[in-house]
């Protein structure tokens, strides 16, 4: 019988998530093209408990071995992932951490403070700490308070003053009218912390269709391919993008692929740092193939 | 005078006033409906209530029931002043209505209908055993032979009727308030329903009673009240009034001549010709010629196909089977529309639930059958306006603003605007059923003498009603139906209520078959 | 009209009606045929133990939003309720440890308030769309966004997390079974049994239908509109504290993202059971068949992975036209009148 | 009835109805108070044009679905089916840059691939709906579900982007604007004013507001029900299509995420405008108010840093309770009848 490796992600309801399932079905295409007993089977829930049923079904219907997991949230999904792993499975958690220790075999994570914090250093550091910003954020979960707690706490001590934060949802359209309405209100803002590059590619349109484009800066995040792009090309825009790449969960794949294919143990952390993407290193981060 | 008035109270009543309206003023907005019109119910007493349609009788018993409140003025009940907050209040104080508007929730069964707001329990529960046999209990007192089980949207028209009249009688009333209710019902639910006014009225029910049928408030009636144009006219014992001094009363002048000369024969060549139609279940094998300048009537007893007949004529049902001819030539009508087309146009006896948008104003109610007419591309507003002013006029709408909801308006009122609305796309065919339902006296006299104008301009008519007068003053060949079949075509002579009774009932003519053979 | 007419037309509208009561049935059937031809462990106790459990909670709201809409009204709001009354639970739960301990009390001293945050808050709907006289849609709109924000504050924008030692105590309320059914089965089913007898046999559930069916006919009845269609908005608050009950305990945690979009489904489930959406018409068991139905397409699409998860909405959208035009049940006559 | 007394009342009731019918612009008026109050800012032209240029999207596919709510339906699928068009043109517009470059034919080519996709959509929602007897609100969600999974899937769950060249060609259609109005103002003003000839002045109109108010009343008026019903969901796609075209070029990509929720906010700005959502009374002018009021609201919460952001939904919910309530109309007199 073909060994089941069960693939648990949020639905593609936006740009990094889209991507995440992208590389899911990549790795599915690659893995089960090169091993013909590992069986990869993908499923997507637009929201905790839908994810949770999903895990059931995993276990009850397709009789998984081995799970992985990029949690909606890390803590609804905490018991749910545990009942898995009290069946016996074997169990990767990727990017968000369950708030119980011990459950997971493998975590492979994502560093959402990290993200927060390289931003946060890159901004002081341009501004030479003094400078008024804005900044977008995500929607109202816990991988945006952490980012933007990491943030916050980064530019302490600095005189570089928050203008205000709104959340933009992760959504471009959101980033776009947000954005807007801080132009209308702010007559100088020297900066903006778009957080992830959905949101970025709103801001931009915004500040170009207000011709400030030469006021400011834009820092995204995740690596999505349009603004890896204006930051090899060198638009001024958009200097930097700190990386929080969904292709994690490729990663996450293979590891655990390699707990059936190779004598290899295979457990711990692997933590994936947030790399910052400069025009000297983008051409390395950049994927014109690839929907994200 | 007074020994009149109480000729049928149990010798050991005594003549009592229960529920008088002192002085009562009602205004709907800036506009005045009632002026200081004082009344009084007495027990064992049937009080009769005339008035042209928009007199304001509908506002006034709905006044004494708590429906409305008075704008000023006062109830009095056995001798007290009371003050009915609502309907409920006054139904707890024993005053009923039945509304002219049938007041039935249509998804709802009879059963339900019957009970609603006082459902029989169990415990918490509803007793449902107890209220289906209450319900078959009444309906059966009303010769009523609907299953309690029926939802409300399946019924005819006067079951509907029936059912109200079931709910009221379930209430136990004191004081029994019935508005227009015999308007939709055929003869012999009317002398049902007279039976059971008068059980009740020997029983000491005061009852107060509207009609435009005069007939029967010489037969059932005991004082007559009537107003006019919102204002209190006379009170007095009706044995002392003929029906022409009643119509005077109402009106304000004499009513000369109810139904218009018509000179028999001046009927032309054939203008609609229906062959083998037949409906699924309630219409079989009906043929019938219809000519230019002619009044056919159509007669027979509740459900025996009439209505359905010509719903499949226009395109409104589907036929199994069945061919139509306009002028000679075969027509396909399978909508509405083309029977439009075709000329052919029809008024439903239905006009709440088919016929008129009552959340709407007049102009778009009058123009919405012939809309085409007032423009393709854009409505032409004035031309509406046009149309309106003319139809008011015409057919002496009264409404008190024209731009009201014609849910607002009176029952008879509504009725006009209804025939106004089908005359509207000036067709050549006028399918009519029921055109004078809840109509007042002289405004009928105005819609026969319309019909004998629309005949003499070459038009044709097929009259559907259940009012025998009417039927025989207007017709000129009648039709009878029975069980889904016409049985015969009565002409000349042979056009008389015994011969029309003899055929809707089988009797005589091709036999009528039951339909579900 | 002569009584053989009469009894033939009464028989035969009574097989409509039948008919008509089956149709979410043979959907149901359907579907499972369908799973099962798919993946043959679709039938198997665990599996179904899941779906019936999943459509526990969706089920659950349903049964409330069937009284709603029966009574001609709409609650776009369950879905943040369901997930302010999860985070008001969790926070006072949690508050309660340091007091009472990790105990049954706290557990309770939850429950209870669930109960009257969920009956608190319908009866604000309720009361401000009847007495300020604003159309249901506006109103539970509005509320829908406030509740969601309640929560999203509550939580300082992240995650509200029932304490681990509670959880352990709360558990079998979701994980549970009594002789095999799982609890949240069981609630359910008690839940649909108490909403049918409500709905169809006390003169409380004759009332939301004749509301429905025509408000001024209802006033004119005696019937105390207002009131009537304030309850039944009190009983959708109520039936999502239930489900709220039940679900706490399965994921602990509650956050803005907690129940986004259950009122569509809790809607759907209610429409896809027969009751129509402009009310005057509705029906328990059809609610319940539609809310199983629900999860069971979502469960189908788990079984097979031969779709691309991209189109999973596209299956899912498919499947519930199809089950409703196949539980209309009169595709097969003829159209008539 | 004397003719001073009826006079006299048609006054009365004129200025009852002209009230009503300000409602929304009042609440209207009380927002830009507001705003104005809480940031100076907020008058500013640039402010002002962005708020309705924003409103405009909304707005225009707003104005559609008056016409279907109106006729008594309903529409979920309009996000997802702006969606999927902008998908749809996105994909189209990138192949032909290689055939005929980047000019002004593609974008054109694009428009009317919009054009045809809207109205097919449109027709397939009123058709399934009124040919398959299935209730509006199951169609437009299964559909709903479908468009939503189309674009996901043609994006391969990630986002479509127009080809940057095209981009700089079709670019003025969204940041364009004639004597200083933006184009996508214009075309808003344009789809309302023909919204509101066709419905108000027409016979199809006409016919829309008779089905929506009686159905049966309008059968027996010789109006095809069906084909007038299906006809407002045409138009209703027509609308998101033209939406749909002034919104490509302005972030000149598409997703899986886009146009979500529009529907709600579609339907909210239309019942906001005091149109009824059982049907039988549409007023496009209390749309278009609708759709500024709601951009309005989200405008004013960004303007201003008092509000915990976590709380935007909130006042966002009470906003609209309020203005709906305020501008009802009859709060001030009292209760009648
Ligand atoms: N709710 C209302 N709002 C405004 N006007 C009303 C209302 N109810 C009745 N009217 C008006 O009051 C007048 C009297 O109506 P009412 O129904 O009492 O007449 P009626 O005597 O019963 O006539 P009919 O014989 O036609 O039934 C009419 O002009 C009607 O338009
Ligand atoms: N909606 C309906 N559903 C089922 N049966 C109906 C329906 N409408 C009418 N019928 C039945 O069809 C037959 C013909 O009804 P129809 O209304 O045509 O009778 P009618 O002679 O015109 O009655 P009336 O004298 O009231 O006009 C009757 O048996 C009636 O009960
Ligand atoms: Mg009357
Ligand atoms: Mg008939």
């Amino acid at each position: 019988d073909k060994i089941k490796i069960g693939v648990s992600i949020p639905a593609a309801t936006h740009g990094w998530a889209g991507g995440l399932n992208w590389h899911a079905e990549q790795a599915e295409k690659r893995i089960e093209a090169t091993y013909p007993n590992i069986d990869i089977i993908v499923v997507s829930a637009n929201g905790a408990s839908e994810q949770a049923n999903d895990l059931e079904d995993l276990v009850s219907v397709q009789n998984i071995d081995a799970l992985v997991v990029l949690p909606f949230e890390s803590d609804p999904l905490t018991v749910p992932v545990q009942q898995v792993k009290q069946a016996g499975k074997f169990v990767t958690v990727v990017d968000r951490g369950l708030s119980l220790p011990g459950i997971e075999d493998v975590y492979v994570a994502g560093n959402n403070p990290e993200l927060g914090r390289v931003s946060g250093e890159y901004i002081r550091e341009r501004l030479n700490d003094e400078g008024k910003i804005v900044v977008l954020r995500g929607i109202p979960t816990t991988v945006d308070t952490e980012r933007v707690d990491a943030f916050v706490e980064t530019l302490d001590g600095s005189k570089i003053e928050i203008l205000d934060m709104k959340h933009a949802n992760w959504n471009r359209d959101d980033g776009y009218e947000v954005m807007q309405d801080f132009l209308s209100r702010f007559p100088k803002i020297d900066a903006v912390w778009a957080q992830d590059d959905d949101i970025a590619l709103g801001v931009i349109e915004a500040v170009k269709q207000a011709d400030r484009t030469d006021e400011m800066f834009i820092v995204g995040g995740a690596g999505m391919k349009d603004i890896i792009k204006r930051v090899m090309d060198g638009d001024k825009l958009t200097p930097i993008d700190v990386l929080y790449p969904p292709a994690m969960i490729a990663t996450a794949i293979d590891i655990t692929v390699m707990k059936f294919t190779s004598n290899a143990p295979v457990e711990g952390r692997y933590i994936l740092g947030a790399t910052v993407v400069t025009q000297d290193n983008a051409e390395n981060f950049y994927f014109p193939d690839s929907p994200f | 005078m007074t020994d009149a008035a109480v000729h049928a109270v149990n010798p050991d009543q005594q003549v009592r006033t229960r529920l008088s309206g002192r002085q009562i003023c009602k205004s709907f907005g800036s506009a005045q409906v009632l002026f200081d019109v004082s009344i009084d119910l007495m027990a064992g007493e049937v009080h009769a209530l005339l008035g042209e349609n928009g007199a304001g009788k509908s506002t006034l018993v709905k006044i004494l029931s708590g429906y409305h409140q008075p704008s000023s003025g006062e109830l009095v009940l056995d001798g007290a002043p009371v003050t009915f907050h609502d309907s409920e209040a006054g139904e707890n104080h024993g005053v009923i209505l039945i509304h002219q508007e049938l007041n039935l929730a249509e998804q709802l069964t009879v059963e339900e209908n019957i009970f609603l707001g006082r459902e029989i329990k169990r415990g918490w529960f509803l007793d449902k055993a107890t209220m289906r046999q209450e319900a078959a209990k009444l309906l059966s007192q009303l010769q009523c032979d609907v299953d309690p089980k029926t939802r409300i949207r399946d019924l005819s028209v006067s079951d509907r009727q029936m059912v109200e009249i079931a709910k009221a009688l379930s209430k136990k009333a004191d004081i029994l308030i019935l508005d227009e209710p015999t308007a939709v019902l055929t003869g012999r639910e009317v002398d049902i329903l007279f039976d059971q006014i008068r059980r009740l009225r020997d029983q000491g029910v005061a009852i107060l009673y509207i009609s435009h049928k005069l007939d029967e408030i010489k037969a059932i009636a005991d004082r007559v009240t009537v107003l006019r144009d919102g204002r209190h006219i006379t009170t007095e014992p009706v044995a002392g009034l003929e029906k022409d001094d009643m119509a005077r009363l109402m009106v304000g002048r004499d009513i000369k001549q109810m139904f218009p000369d018509r000179t028999p024969g001046h009927a032309g060549d054939v203008a609609l010709s229906v062959r083998n139609l037949s409906v699924d279940g309630q219409v079989r094998d009906a043929s019938f010629d219809l000519r230019r300048g002619e009044v056919l009537g159509f007669a027979g007893i509740v459900g025996a196909g009439r209505t359905a007949l010509m719903e499949a004529i226009i395109g409104l049902r589907e036929r199994s089977s069945g061919q139509i001819e306009r002028n000679g030539n075969p027509v396909a009508i399978n909508s509405l529309q083309d029977a439009k087309k075709c000329g052919i146009a029809y008024l439903t006896k239905d006009r709440k639930g088919s016929g008129l948008l009552l959340n709407m104003e007049m102009r778009p109610n009058l123009t919405l059958l012939a809309l085409e007419k007032f423009g393709r591309v854009i409505i032409d507003r004035k031309a509406e306006e046009a149309a309106l002013e003319a139809a008011i006029e015409a057919f002496d709408i009264r409404a008190a603003d024209r731009k009201s909801k014609v849910g607002d308006f009176s029952g008879g009122n509504q009725q006009k605007l209804l025939l106004a609305k089908v005359m509207e796309t000036d067709p050549e065919i006028v399918i009519i059923d029921e055109p004078t339902r809840g109509i007042d006296i002289g405004t009928k006299s105005q819609i026969y003498h319309f019909i004998g104008d629309l005949t003499n301009r070459g038009k044709s008519v097929i009259l559907l009603s259940s009012e025998m007068p009417e039927m025989l003053g207007l017709s000129d060949r009648i039709a009878v139906m029975a069980a889904g079949c016409i049985t015969g075509i009565l002409e000349g002579n042979d056009r008389n209520e015994h011969e029309i009774m003899r055929h809707a009932t089988g009797i005589s003519g091709k036999q009528g078959v039951s339909v579900h053979e | 009209m002569n009584s053989l007419e009469r009894t033939e037309r009464s028989a035969s509208s009574g097989f409509t009606i039948d008919f008509k009561a089956l149709g979410p049935f043979l959907a149901l059937v359907g579907l499972f045929i369908l799973g099962t031809a798919i993946n043959e462990a679709f039938l198997s106790g665990g599996n179904l133990a899941n779906i019936f459990t999943r459509a526990a909670f969706i089920g659950i709201i349903a049964v409330g939003a069937t009284f709603v809409i029966t009574a001609g009204g709409i609650d776009l709001s369950v879905g943040s309720m369901a997930a302010f009354i999860s985070g008001a639970m969790i926070v006072v739960m949690n508050t309660l440890v340091a007091t009472l301990g990790a105990g049954i009390e706290t557990v309770l001293i939850g429950v209870v308030l669930s109960i009257v945050l969920g009956v608190g808050a319908g009866a604000i709907n309720g009361l401000v769309s009847t007495k300020g006289k604003i159309e249901a849609f506006i109103v539970t709109l509005g509320t829908m966004g406030i509740y969601r924000s309640l929560v999203t504050y509550m939580a300082d924008g992240g995650t509200l997390s029932l304490d681990f030692e509670v959880r352990g105590v709360y558990r079998p309320v979701y994980y549970g079974d009594v002789l095999g059914i799982p609890v949240p089965v069981l609630v359910f089913f008690a839940v649909a049994v108490a909403g049918y007898v409500l709905l169809n046999m006390t003169p409380f559930g004759r009332k939301c239908f004749a509301i429905g069916s025509n408000e001024q006919v209802a006033r004119y009845s005696a019937i105390h509109v207002d009131r009537v269609k304030t309850m039944t908005y009190v009983i959708q608050g109520l039936c999502v504290s239930l489900a709220t009950i039940i679900y706490v305990p399965r994921l602990g945690s509650a956050s803005s993202s907690t129940g986004v979009l259950w009122e569509l489904e809790a809607i759907a489930a209610v429409i896809i059971g027969g009751t129509m959406l402009k009310g005057g018409y509705g029906r328990i068991w059809g609610t319940v068949v539609g809310a199983i139905m629900l999860t069971t397409i979502g469960n189908i699409l788990n079984l097979t992975d031969a779709i691309s998860n991209y189109l999973n909405g596209a299956v899912q959208g498919l499947i519930i036209i199809v089950a409703v035009f196949l539980q209309r049940g009169d595709w097969r006559r003829k159209k008539s009148k």
